[in-house]
């Protein structure tokens, strides 16, 4: 029988969440953003948070509603453009910034959620992002040694999901995601639409349940549009 | 001089038939418009698609449809979508056999500066340290010198790197240079009109001229 | 004493309410037929299924539907499919709670042999290895002594190991023990009509028995 | 434009292939083996293989049939149980047997096709598979650094896939197949369906065709059960 992860909403899928937490948030730009998620932790107020996440929102949207009121202390993300709030923030020295490669990010994830504590990597060997690092050669090239990265607390964006917390994502909104909800641990989905138990195809499931601890209905999605660009029908 | 499409299309002639390809924001992705007739490449945009189309036309935007540049774009047929990390698996495993992207600076021996000017700007390297540590074949497009008028071909990067050893082509608005496994910049090609002593005077890393330089030919 | 039903009903008893859980080939798979209504688990096939469900009936048997042991089985409402490398990413990542397999030898430290005789059998780990190095909560299944009436609860393993300390119950034909964190099988229950005598006859590792050890109670 | 990856069958699919290479094949038991691909390289009669698989097959089906034939120098595996053939082989020396956890292969593979040249698993420590590699302590717990896995073949077998080799597995039959069609220089699927372009939907395929460089329509599949376990229906 399939263990029943749904909770009644937003509220008590983010019981337990503090001050000083490291939270992991799915999402690319604002593409897959866990946006019921990010709404209630700002109505939360809570503080001092490291928020693992690859982007860090714009200016009044996704993570940058958290910028706004100060909650961040700490962003772990591999490309922060876009938003203004953030560099100023940064470039006064009020939020620490850990800027990391993303393809080393997406596999730290998955690699906390893999039990594979370390790889090696030759993404960012010479550059900055390689300092202090212990560096190996591999079939002539050098490589860095990256650690696996978890989260108290992972806040991941789906399409489609069942109450035993099997997931399915749409178009590019996938991206971070799943290896996120892999490296939760506490698992939070908030998805679009809620499906019975069993409507899944079990051949095409994006995540498995056993990475998620509890799942709930978003009450809205904005799904805001960052760089709307489109050609002419001639 | 070229100008940006101008650019984008010189590094169109680069791009080989059955080639996977990364384009970066900016110039790069411009290359597209340019692929010929007949040489079929798929795109990858390391957010999630392989076989990446065009922009979609108006009304038809999806939020759930985005590029690496955050931009709305559509699918090909026989596109696949996937996760951040199965995407890199892609770029760091070599999958993907070319990356084109743009730069801060390059210098002599095929470093490249990209991601952050210290106390100025910071906007993260995004999948570039992967690209350019990963793919065999990595072309740099970007304008010879910066608006102060200074040379962004160097001997060295001034600014933190974002790869080693790594770029082995540029092509900026005044010439096409191959990058020598022993170190320097081969000036393969001047763009039209430009002269190889205006290449000479914008180029500050070691530049090596040989023989009769040709004129791009943009057909 | 138990047979194979007796110590699987048994075990049984130890498996948690939510609790993801991987059985291997023999007396672990007839645990399944056990679980009490009301304890929702899932069983993980480390070949690729979260949710397997009974054998099929006769005549729906799909030859792509099998699991670890190769048998031909069913999925439940609800399960999902996915490749070896996800599926040990499960188990590796302590996602999987519970692990119940068979043993040749455990040792008084939780070391467990199962997978090789030197010179004369090595069918080889399988996933035993990553199963035993991960899971938090391991239980071992199997006869308190082999067929040559030689005990399989030792001091030490003389077999080439599959994993160390990792062990944390045994339950046999004859007893249900702990292996505690210092070292030594720590008696919890006898078997229905096995004595303390006969636990202590057939233990060649360290056995702590304390106060009175009730029989176990298989309801 | 998609590539055409389409080859007329698996004769053209193998070439190239000769003695002394090292193979990737997929499948968990008889369960989605390349049954085409092998049934080519016996055909072939091509010797001193290393076969990379998890299983090696039964006596008259799968790898069997090359052991049979006496083509692999080394078996790399994780299970070889239910093979007469092979444990006399192995015992008398005549065949190089690796055996390897089943996670760490499975992984091994996965870091060979994505570029991870080593990573660190707690499988295996404190064992004859642990022996003579490096051994590290990750929040209190030994791991030992294991190497990626490539090829210079990979043979995989999917259920349906289309001219860009992009792929869908059935069941329980994908197992090692996405993993090791990463890993091979030159990946080959033979597939139960080829389906056209446009047909898999995007969001729902498991190999992305990059991996693939090959794919051919199967001539035929026996598929065989190697446990028929039923129950009945009372």
């Amino acid at each position: 029988m399939a263990m029943n992860k749904l909770v009644s909403g937003v509220e008590e899928a983010l019981e337990g969440v503090h001050d000083d937490m490291t939270f992991m948030l799915g999402g690319f730009g604002l593409c897959g953003i866990p946006e019921n998620c990010i709404a209630e932790l700002r109505k939360r107020g809570i503080k001092n948070l490291t928020c693992i996440s690859n982007n860090a929102g714009v200016d009044d949207f996704g993570l940058g509603l958290l910028l706004q009121t100060r909650q961040i202390k700490k962003m772990i993300s591999s490309y922060v453009g876009e938003n203004d709030e953030f560099e100023r923030q940064m470039l006064s020295g009020e939020l620490e910034v850990d800027l990391i490669p993303q393809g080393s990010l997406a596999e730290r994830c998955l690699a906390g959620g893999a039990g594979i504590p370390a790889f090696f990597t030759p993404a960012g060997y010479g550059t900055e992002v390689g300092e202090g690092k212990e560096v190996r050669m591999f079939n002539g090239k050098p490589h860095i040694l990256e650690a696996a990265l978890t989260a108290d607390f992972a806040f991941v964006k789906a399409w489609k999901g069942d109450s035993s917390g099997n997931l399915v994502f749409k178009g590019t909104a996938r991206n971070f995601n799943p290896p996120m909800a892999m490296a939760g641990k506490i698992t939070v989905a908030e998805v679009e639409e809620l499906v019975p138990l069993g409507e899944l195809d079990p051949n095409f499931v994006h995540t498995p349940g056993i990475f998620v601890q509890r799942i709930f209905q978003g009450a809205s999605f904005e799904k805001r549009i960052e760089q709307r660009t489109v050609r002419s029908k001639n | 001089m070229l100008d940006k499409n101008g650019i984008a299309q010189r590094i169109a002639q680069e791009v080989e038939h059955g080639q996977y390809v990364n384009l970066g924001i900016g110039i790069p992705t411009l290359v597209a418009n340019f692929i010929p007739e007949g040489i079929d490449v798929e795109f990858q945009s390391e957010n999630g698609i392989l076989g990446m189309g065009p922009f979609p036309f108006e009304g038809e935007e999806d939020a759930d449809m985005i590029n690496a540049g955050k931009q709305t774009v559509t699918l090909e047929k026989g596109a696949v979508l996937f996760d951040s990390a199965t995407s890199f698996a892609m770029i760091r495993g070599q999958h993907v056999q070319l990356t084109i992207l743009g730069a801060m600076e390059v210098s002599e021996t095929g470093d490249i500066a990209n991601w952050k000017i210290p106390g100025k700007m910071v906007k993260g390297m995004g999948g570039a340290m992967d690209l350019v540590a990963s793919a065999d074949n990595i072309i740099v497009a970007m304008m010879h010198t910066n608006r102060a008028g200074e040379s962004k071909v160097l001997p060295k990067c001034s600014l933190p790197l974002t790869g080693v050893n790594c770029v082995k082509k540029v092509v900026t608005n005044m010439a096409v240079l191959d990058i020598l496994p022993e170190g320097g910049f081969k000036l393969l090609e001047r763009a039209p009109g430009v002269s190889v002593e205006e290449i000479v005077a914008a180029t500050a890393g070691k530049l090596i001229v040989e023989g009769e330089i040709p004129e791009m030919n943009l057909g």
